[in-house]
């Protein structure tokens, strides 16, 4: 198992892409693992495309940079796809994660994705609207980048999910939240 | 406490002698008359300028009260600070007895420099009384031209020369006293140290209140102004029973002419006096800015008048109450 | 005693700690990257956590006053600002070290304009280098964290009653979540103690005249006692150090960290977050053979001249990494130090100087290990031809 | 209050070296700069005429150098002269004297600051 993960995260700002990474991080401190989360630097805007970055090692971080070849890509918003290139710096054998309604393959084929890469689509906004009722595939996708990447252990994150929402929100959104991120994580496919 | 002047002897001089300010400064007789009108002790917060540097040369100070100095433009900003720290340190129980919180500054370190920091000083609502001593140029560098140099005025930086007579400006003089009250604070006023009892009785309504105060005060300069030193507070009364520097206030709101001289002496008596104008009785375009000079001031007073009316009325006591409920 | 550790940036973690402190007052203006100190500060007071008096101010100009102002009266008095704010604070910054008011501002490390820019470097801290102020630069957050509380302690020790800054690097730190642990609310209350003012305006039975004039009879006395103050200060900086990482079990240098220097014969030495990749470069220079090591440099005012001259003595190269320059100067601001303070010593490395990261560019490991390679390289040739170099820099 | 602190005391002509400069330059225990004679500065000096002079304290008020020496006598406040070591000799008072029972004399009379006051 890896030591030491940098993940980098694709979404438009007021999608939450910083929020998930920092949902990801306090999963991280609750099974005393060392991280940072950080977003791109500087202003953002709604609606522009935006990235965030999540490290999560299992030793205290020296690096103070800025990630440029990541292990995992995580991509919250199809429409995203004639804008940004994913696949920059992205590692050959890393992890591209994807809210796409497809089959890995097609999106493979789609985005000309080497082969060394490993590709997972969720379509985690079907999901949100499902359960959320509400298209926000922030914390959705994490569920998929966990299983996808095994980066942390399933039940530690949703517990830390249940653990931070409570007293803050309704059980149902709990509920709904911690569905949408089991849902996820059990549908997610590899090709 | 009623000012009565044979008993305010009774009362610790705030400053001592020993100073170095010229002979016949204004600006001892405005400080004397400010903390001794306050029936608590007074802390004092000053910005660099003449008496400041002349009443604290290292080693020697002629403070009797807490008296703190940091720079020119943040006389405002250093007495906030001091109230804060009051209240941090009444709320923990550390500082018990009252305390009167006063900044000076000179016209230049009140219009020009440091005017941002009194106006957030006073936006803010801290509980501070701010006295300009209004001399009407930067004398402590040599007498420039401040925004407070009223028109016609010679000062080193607006000389009078072939084409230009003193101070050119479109107005008589910035009006500080409605920009301070603009910023609905309790109390802001005009006084003149020569009417000592509605001067001392205006620092007492200032300080009566649970917020910011503004209070600017005439400052003849015997150096700035060219006139001889025992004319300080003769010109200072002129002044006021010419119309020039009108004594009103804005109280809550409401604005009231606090002095009104019977019949108003021509403005001549004034100008004359002073060296500063006496270019302008030298030619006809002189003349001129003279009967500008009149106009403007007609206009101040009608203006007052006006305002004293229109917010009659008004008085509802409701600035100055920014303390919080005691949680 | 388990201490929480919780999810913060590097801002928040401040927020924290000015939280536990609990000064008497914060007089503060916002400014990014520093704005989330500002924020999260800002909720505490509205809550009642605190039982600091907030003073929102209308400019940075206006905050460091109100500080003067608030410490000259006895409280205890923090600020926080970064950039163009430390730049309109300059004026004060002088007045504040020569009134001797104990104020600690922490400082988000920015680039100064122009060109406007708000992202990470050293240029505004090392532009208010000489005015009087102890500065101390952070690793990480939990460091800006563990220095916030710290410097409280240094600022308030009548041996010093000098203000300090704590330096952090933008973004990279401040908007960075990071794992911190958090001392208990009793300790840090505990540690810092009660503050005993040098002197107070509000004391009205000791009335004082604070910030007087001074002629020429004696002004250079009042700065050369300052000099004197600030650099005994040193000591003080070291033992409260000391006391706080045996109280809480933390390892905080309080001059500075030394990474494989024992056997070193190259290392660069640099300040602050970028000292991380300088670290991970070495290790690898290392696996290759090189004696590779780093300083990072924590305390840089008071200079520690001699502690640095002992760390370098014996390296054959020595590469100045800066997150600074000095425009029309030899060298950036480090480097001129450096070589100031070494002026008569026999044994010396090669030095060589290198400006990088500025305005938020960001700091590679490989950049790191392309220094060290150019140091390499000099001390093989023995000669420097370019005793300033620009890293990174497209041409 | 810091106990270290303490007031220092110069006489006018003792100077200070570096080491003994107080705390944040602070003066401490209020003024002390009563041992700086800015009488010197008088070319003129005022007189009182006791005879018109109703104790009315107005010069008292408005004298700039605080040299106006008054003294509680049958509870009320009696005006005694002047101070001849900071009398600057602007001649405010013999201008502000509702009854003109102050006058201005060429001369500075500093010889005189033996005096306790100046009459």
């Amino acid at each position: 198992m890896k030591s030491y993960w940098e993940i980098r995260w694709h979404a438009r700002g007021g999608q939450g892409a910083w929020t998930a990474s920092q949902f990801l991080a306090s999963a991280a401190l609750s099974v005393n693992k060392y991280f940072q989360s950080f977003p791109e630097f500087g202003a953002e805007r709604e609606g522009a495309p935006i990235v965030a970055y999540t490290k999560i090692s299992d030793m205290p971080i020296k690096n103070y940079s800025q990630i440029e070849e990541p292990d995992a890509v995580v991509v919250l918003d199809p429409t995203l796809f004639s804008q940004v290139n994913f696949l920059n710096g992205l590692k050959s054998d890393g992890y591209l994660i994807v809210n796409y309604p497809g089959d890995p393959k097609q999106l493979r084929e789609e985005l000309k994705i080497p082969p060394g890469i490993k590709v997972f689509t969720v379509d985690a906004t079907k999901i949100a609207l499902e359960t959320l009722k509400r298209p926000i595939t922030n914390t959705t996708m994490a569920g998929a980048l966990v299983k996808a990447t095994g980066i942390l252990n399933f039940e530690d994150v949703v517990n830390e999910m249940i653990r931070s929402f409570s007293g803050k929100f309704k059980q149902e959104i709990i509920d709904a939240n911690v569905n949408a991120i089991r849902r996820a994580y059990e549908e997610v496919k590899q090709g | 406490m009623a000012l009565k002047l044979t008993e305010l002897p009774s009362k610790e001089l705030p400053i001592t002698s020993g100073h170095r300010v010229c002979a016949g400064c204004p600006e001892p007789m405005i400080i004397k008359q400010a903390i001794l009108a306050s029936n608590e002790p007074v802390v004092v917060g000053e910005a660099t300028g003449c008496f400041e540097v002349s009443s604290c040369i290292f080693p020697y100070t002629s403070w009797n009260v807490n008296w703190y100095h940091n720079a020119f433009e943040n006389a405002a900003a250093i007495t906030s600070g001091m109230e804060a720290a009051y209240k941090a340190l009444s709320k923990r129980g550390k500082v018990t007895e009252p305390i009167n919180f006063i900044a000076f500054g000179g016209d230049g370190g009140t219009y020009d420099i440091g005017f941002q920091a009194l106006s957030g000083a006073m936006e803010r609502g801290h509980r501070m009384l701010y006295i300009c001593m209004d001399n009407q140029a930067y004398m402590n560098t040599g007498i420039q031209r401040s925004g407070a140099t009223p028109l016609g005025a010679w000062t080193t930086t607006c000389h009078v020369g072939k084409v230009r007579p003193g101070n050119v400006r479109a107005s008589l003089r910035k009006d500080i006293v409605a920009i301070m009250a603009a910023h609905d604070i309790a109390y802001a006023a005009q006084a003149s140290l020569s009417h000592w009892n509605d001067f001392m009785r205006k620092v007492q309504k200032a300080l009566s209140y649970d917020g910011p105060s503004f209070i600017t005060v005439l400052a003849p300069c015997p150096r700035g102004w060219r006139f001889p030193a025992s004319e300080t507070v003769n010109i200072a009364k002129l002044a006021v029973e010419t119309g020039f520097w009108p004594l009103y206030e804005v109280d809550n709101g409401q604005w009231n002419v606090t002095f009104k001289p019977r019949e108003l002496k021509p403005l001549e008596e004034f100008l004359k006096t002073q060296g500063r104008y006496a270019h302008l009785f030298k030619s006809e375009e002189g003349k001129q800015v003279i009967e500008h000079i009149k106009e403007l001031v007609q206009y101040k007073l009608n203006y007052i008048n006006h305002m004293a009316e229109a917010t009659k009325g008004c008085e509802m006591n409701i600035f100055g109450r920014c303390a919080l409920p005691e949680v | 005693m388990a201490r929480k550790s919780v999810g913060l940036t590097g801002d928040y973690a401040v927020a924290e700690a000015m939280r536990q402190i609990d000064p008497d007052v914060v007089a503060v203006y916002p400014i990014t990257p520093q704005t989330l100190i500002v924020e999260k500060f800002g909720e505490f007071v509205a809550d009642g956590i605190v039982h600091t008096e907030f003073v929102p101010v209308e400019s940075e100009h206006s905050a460091l006053s109100a500080c003067c102002g608030a410490s000259a009266a006895g409280a205890r008095t923090m600020t926080c600002t970064s950039s163009q704010g430390l730049a309109l604070m300059h004026e004060i910054l002088y007045i504040a070290a020569g009134n001797r008011h104990p104020i600690v501002m922490v400082d988000v490390n920015r680039a100064l304009s122009a060109p406007i820019n708000i992202h990470g470097d050293h240029s505004d801290t090392m532009g208010s280098r000489d005015a009087g102020w102890i500065h101390l630069y952070c690793f990480n957050g939990q460091e800006a964290y563990d220095s916030t509380i710290i410097a409280t302690r240094i600022a308030e020790n009548p041996n010093v009653y000098l203000p300090v800054i704590v330096g952090l690097d933008a973004f990279n730190i401040s908007h960075n979540t990071e794992r911190i642990e958090l001392l208990d609310d009793q300790e840090v209350k505990d540690f810092v103690g009660e503050f005993n003012p040098p002197y107070s305006l509000l004391d009205l039975k000791y009335p004082v005249s604070v910030g007087a004039y001074f002629l020429p009879d004696y002004y250079m006395e009042a700065r050369r006692k300052l000099q004197e103050v600030i650099q005994n200060s040193k000591k003080v900086i070291v033992e409260i150090h000391e006391e706080y990482n045996k109280k809480f079990g933390r390892n905080v240098p309080a001059i500075m960290e030394t990474y494989k220097m024992e056997d070193a014969e190259y290392a660069i030495l640099a300040m602050s977050s970028i000292t991380g990749v300088a670290m991970l470069a070495a290790d690898e220079l290392r696996s290759k053979g090189i004696k590779a090591g780093v300083i990072r440099l924590r305390l840089f005012r008071p200079f520690p001249a001699d502690e640095l001259y002992e760390a370098i003595s014996n390296l054959k190269g020595l590469a100045v990494v800066e997150r600074a320059d000095a425009y029309g100067a030899a060298c950036a601001p480090i480097f001129s130090e450096l070589s100031g303070a070494c002026a008569n010593k026999k044994k010396m490395p090669l030095m060589a100087n290198y400006v990088i990261g500025l305005g938020g560019r960001d700091v590679k490991i490989k950049d790191m290990k392309s220094i060290f390679e150019d140091i390499v390289a000099k001390v093989n040739k023995g000669e420097v031809k370019d005793l300033r170099q620009y890293i990174g820099v497209k041409g | 209050m810091n106990k270290d602190i303490k007031r220092i005391e110069v006489p006018c002509e003792e100077k200070l070296v570096w080491e003994e400069m107080p705390l944040g330059n602070t003066l401490v225990g209020g003024a002390n700069s009563e041992c700086l004679k800015t009488g010197t500065w008088r070319v003129q000096h005022p007189t009182v005429n006791k005879e018109k002079c109703t104790n009315c304290m107005t010069c008292w008020l408005f004298c700039p150098d605080m040299s106006i020496v008054v003294e509680k006598k049958n509870n009320k406040y009696e005006m005694l002269g002047f101070d001849p070591v900071h009398c600057k000799g602007c001649g405010v008072c013999s201008k502000v004297c509702p009854v003109n029972a102050i006058e201005m004399v060429l001369g500075s009379d500093f010889e005189n600051t033996e005096k306790p006051f100046l009459r």
